[in-house]
């Protein structure tokens, strides 16, 4: 695993070392998180579609890490990883996901559709593709208002064939938006593999040619996320133009919890098996430990509390009220 | 006479066009390797292997523009749109393309193209996913538009649709794709623009269509007990459409509701208002009642839901007003 | 007050809320160095500069996402859509984002975006260019739908739609850019929701909005000589739409016809003559007529481009009949 | 001029000479026939939306030159030129502007969607990008018929900033549909220059990452294109694969014959001088004297043919019907 081959034991400040912590915390809660999810929805507390990130933790934790108050993220409707990792409430995104009023969309918009300002999430999409115009525009806005923020808007590699991405990206490139684009490429979408989607499978180099930068990233290494996000955001903060990233990563999981295909229609469980040796999780604490970073008890108390907060907030969805009938007609139109 | 669901008999109707003319084939994402989202493709890349089932990136308009044109060229593509509510997309393809073309040729090029696809509420997919689509069809002259209600129908009226010279609109009901009924056996064609009368009665007629034919069903079932007859006109293709047999319906029975799914602002349910009122005004013992869609975005909680789109104490509520 | 050109008055509704208020921006194809095809933006990148008036590369649904996700941070974006006919384009940002993200998001995040610009027949563009878009907004609940008829009215409501924080889409017709009339001197906005009598009368009400106003005002005068009295009910919004105004008017005259250039095949006539058939049943001494475009694709011949769509014989032949 | 380069005399067998003679006979005729549209629009006798060829003459006809029967064409609304090369009936193609039942579509179509499938035009569409999804599918029926066809899609530099082109040429790379993408960079999307509206301005390259190759040639220099298309199209024909082709051209007329603003608000008068010197007709005009292939009396003798052939088309367009009105019903649907 490439973070083993890491061994200089750094002396680490205080501050560094409660960031390694942070992005260990984070994660183990997104997996906990949706480990419940797809519980929950067995058991119909949880309808429509459900798109778990599990395995791709590390792309959500590491970019947002790196993140300032004026900054913005928006994704695609695989977007739970993202709310978590922003800081929304986990009481309040499983209340959402339970279609509760007190959900961060009063249980109008489900887990495709999550919404949380405060902490400057500005939508998950539930049209592939969708995202990439309206983050376009987000990082429009803070180029016409000169703030100091930048965009992330995060997707998969099946809308990199969206017109739309091809659209915004001349956009970007030609008025120098602060944006930067990053596909989780988990060389799927839904049961087509890349190489039946795209006709070049290397998705850094088809966004090469709008006149900014594109790269390719270890998605599966929260570390080195970390590490390319510091200096992509720092460029695209500082240059004032946008950045695409190719991030390489794997769903554990089906698409979507409702596929029972999988494995076996589309992908064999050996690939998922080979791709478990390089679960972002148990990487990032193999690093911690060899590097004398933390102890085990640390990491479990780590664990067990992100446990408890998961089971918090189940509880907390299971005891809202779903909103009142009257809800039907509201937010049709704003005043 | 077997019985078949619905989604059995629509890829019935594709094996059976599929091996009688070469140049039909299919195309749509996740709809070969995959088998589909809703399973109506299952087994047919096996069976036809990739010249004739095509899996595509996600780009709607773009394999939407090729099916036109390989219809142009003579092939007869059939399109599966995983939902109708992705063809917002590939609007201009088929508004602006499909439905244009043989006019603005001045007649030399037909465009013999079947979309087809899953559209409608009912599984908590939220506001992006569960549109309704018969009107922006409906509303372009150029294209057929078809909505099914039982799998014979389907069956029928797919295989017309694939003969058919131009661009047909055939729009699945994601809660009919398990509703299970007796389909013909043998070769049968079901012609455009023929209403069918699912059920006769004397008090009420309500022209309706797809799931709302389910509907009515129940409604008149219960009424029935309170000695109130209902008929239901299926009308199974919106464009051409059957308007005759609707009049008759109403001219018998003088009173008639419009019963869909959609929503009601501008729904096709105004069509058949205006329609009935201009033709049979004087037939008419009450004015025409809507019961359709609220118009809001479909909520995610099931029970908002549910209370976004008509339901059978919906229909009974409407025939109760429309006969007093 | 003084007169005014119906795009100058356009024109001014832009200048004006530009000057108060600093998040209000132009974007579209052309509208900036090249003034604008239809010259609405003439003078304004001059005046405003490449920050408040932006040209686009031939993108609609980029920069129209781009123009929601502009709004959703609290910008003012007025997309000028060269003409309607390419918003189809356009049609998943406009329908399945810009209408649903204050619904899906809980009401958390308005989208107070403007789209404008022409759309309708009459200057021979053919099949590609010539849709009237109305229905196909109004269809979709969170739009807000103007189709103003004078520059009066056009200049009072383009501000309220620069003002509103809802996407509000603004369809102007290209037969009216060059009529002139009257325009309040100073700062005046008109509320949507509100139509306008444009002429009193009580033998019948003529329901319609745009350039159907103007027909309806050439076809009043020459049936007036024959004692004839037209009401005219200008409906200027048709999402909010002020149904009372209309179901009152028809109360009086107990006689209506819908009139606009879109599509008979449910356009928005259809809605109109639903409701009043609903709301005024009793109070209509005839059927609701629909005077409305033919339901075909726009043919480019001149003398087939007349016949697709109202003129004024065809209004004058309505009112004879619907008063027969 | 690039040509005058060319100076060895080549000892042209009969064909070759009547070969570049027909090259010569087909831009004069384009050149003729665009000038009278221009007068006719301006006497009411053409009406809609009128986009003119003049100045691109090489690439319509230098490319058209190397197709076989089994071939198809497709364009932007720029299409007098595809026809004309095509070998349409002038005479039609008059009556089509003048909107005649004798014109190619009936009258019903104009100047912006002309068809001829007698002489494998499938289509001029008015939809900037719409030609291109129509193209890509016509080559798809070739390659599922395994025919030997092979398909021409033309469309202008604006339409590179279509979604529908990125998400048409990953699938044609994707499928290896035997198409010819010709980008005609005439350097202006109506009064918008490439640089303002493309990120990229080499237009071949933001074409190169879809696995196929793509060019840059001169668009002026008709011999080139001829040369150019000869390789490509044999490429396209032989290895089934798609090739991407930007032409450097320029239309030195307005964007469209109702634009009255052109020269001056967004190009100069200076810059269209430069171009003529380019004139594709002149130039080969110089090249046939130069080489001794033909003499001054023959050229004349084809432009005044050429004239009287659009004159005959002029006049039959104007004595030509209108569609009888109940054509307005007509094609709807088809049978
Ligand atoms: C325009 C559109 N077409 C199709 C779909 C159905 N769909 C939902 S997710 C998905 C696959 C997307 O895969 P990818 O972009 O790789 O994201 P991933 O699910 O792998 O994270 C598809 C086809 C959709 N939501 N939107
Ligand atoms: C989708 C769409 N948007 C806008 C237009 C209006 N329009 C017609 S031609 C044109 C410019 C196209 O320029 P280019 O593609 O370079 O072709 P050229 O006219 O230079 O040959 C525009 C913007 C259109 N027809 N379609
Ligand atoms: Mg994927
Ligand atoms: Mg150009």
């Amino acid at each position: 695993m490439s973070t083993r081959t890491r061994t200089k034991k750094a002396a680490l400040s205080k501050e560094e070392r409660e960031e390694l912590l942070e992005l260990y915390r984070q994660m183990v809660l997104i997996r906990h998180f949706e480990q419940h999810c797809d519980r929950a929805y067995r058991q119909d507390k949880i309808g429509g579609y459900l798109h778990l990130y599990i395995g791709e933790e590390a792309l959500a934790v590491g970019f947002i890490s790196q993140l300032q108050p004026n900054d913005r993220v928006l994704g695609h409707y695989r977007d739970h990883g993202y709310v978590l990792a922003l800081g929304s409430d986990p009481r309040r995104v499983m209340a959402e996901l339970y279609g509760k009023v007190t959900g961060l969309c009063r249980g109008k918009g489900g887990s495709m559709h999550f919404y949380d300002k405060a902490h400057n999430f500005l939508g998950g999409y539930a049209i592939v593709g969708g995202v990439i115009g309206i983050a376009t525009g987000v990082a429009f806005s803070q180029k016409y208002r000169q703030s100091d923020g930048i965009t992330l808007c995060f997707f998969g590699d099946g809308a990199m064939n969206a017109g739309l991405l091809h659209e915004c990206l001349n956009m970007a490139g030609l008025w120098k938006l602060p944006i930067v684009y990053i596909v989780e490429n988990n060389k799927y979408a839904m049961g087509t593999p890349v190489e039946l989607h795209s006709a070049v499978t290397n998705l850094a180099e088809r966004a090469s040619v709008y006149g900014f930068p594109s790269c390719q990233i270890d998605g599966m290494d929260v570390l080195k996320v970390r590490e390319a996000a510091r200096e992509i955001i720092h460029h695209v903060r500082t240059r004032q133009e946008p950045y695409f990233v190719e991030a390489i990563t794997y769903r554990f999981v089906g698409h979507g919890a409702a596929d029972i295909t999988d494995p076996g229609s589309y992908r064999t469980r050996e690939e998922i098996e080979e791709w478990r040796k390089r679960d972002p999780i148990p990487n990032l604490q193999h690093y911690l430990l060899q590097n004398g970073i933390c102890t085990e008890q640390e990491l479990e108390a780590i664990d067990q509390q992100a446990q408890r907060i998961v089971e918090e907030a189940a509880r907390y969805a299971d005891e809202s009220a779903d909103p009142p009938l009257d809800e039907l007609w509201q937010h049709v139109f704003a005043d | 006479m077997a019985t078949r669901l619905f989604r059995e008999a629509i890829r019935e109707a594709l094996i059976e066009e599929m091996d009688r003319d070469e140049t039909v084939f299919l195309i749509g994402e996740d709809i070969g390797r995959y088998q589909g989202t809703f399973r109506v493709t299952e087994g047919l890349f096996q069976k036809y292997g990739p010249n004739r089932v095509w899996d595509t990136p996600i780009s709607e308009p773009g394999f939407i523009a090729i099916a036109i044109g390989a219809a142009m060229e003579g092939l007869r593509p059939v399109v599966e749109v995983m939902t109708w509510s992705f063809a917002f997309l590939a609007m201009d393809q088929i508004v602006n393309h499909a439905a244009k073309i043989l006019y603005k040729s001045g007649g030399a090029c037909p465009v013999p193209l079947v979309i087809r696809g899953p559209a409608g509420p009912g599984k908590q997919l939220a506001a992006q996913h569960s549109h309704s689509f018969e009107l922006w069809v409906a509303h372009s002259p150029g294209l057929k538009v078809v909505l099914p209600s039982t799998p014979a129908d389907a069956k029928g009226l797919l295989k017309t649709a694939i003969r058919d010279n131009n661009p047909v609109m055939f729009i699945e009901h994601p809660q009919l794709y398990l509703t299970r009924g007796e389909v013909p056996d043998g070769e049968y064609t079901i012609p455009f623009g023929v209403a069918d009368i699912k059920r006769v009665g004397r008090d009420v007629s309500i022209i309706t269509y797809s799931r709302g034919v389910l509907l009515a069903q129940q409604a008149a079932e219960r009424l029935q007990q309170e000695g109130i007859e209902v008929e239901i006109v299926d009308l199974r293709t919106l464009m051409p459409c059957d308007w005759e047999t609707v009049f008759n319906s109403v001219r018998k029975t003088h009173r008639a509701i419009a019963l869909h799914d959609d929503w009601r602002y501008c729904g096709f349910g105004a069509e058949i208002a205006a329609q009935i009122q201009e033709q049979a005004f004087d037939w008419l013992d009450a004015p025409v009642l809507r019961v359709a869609g609220a118009d809001v975005p479909m909520p995610y909680n099931k029970y908002l839901e549910r209370a976004a789109y008509p339901q059978v104490d919906d229909v009974i509520a409407a025939v109760r007003q429309v006969l007093t």
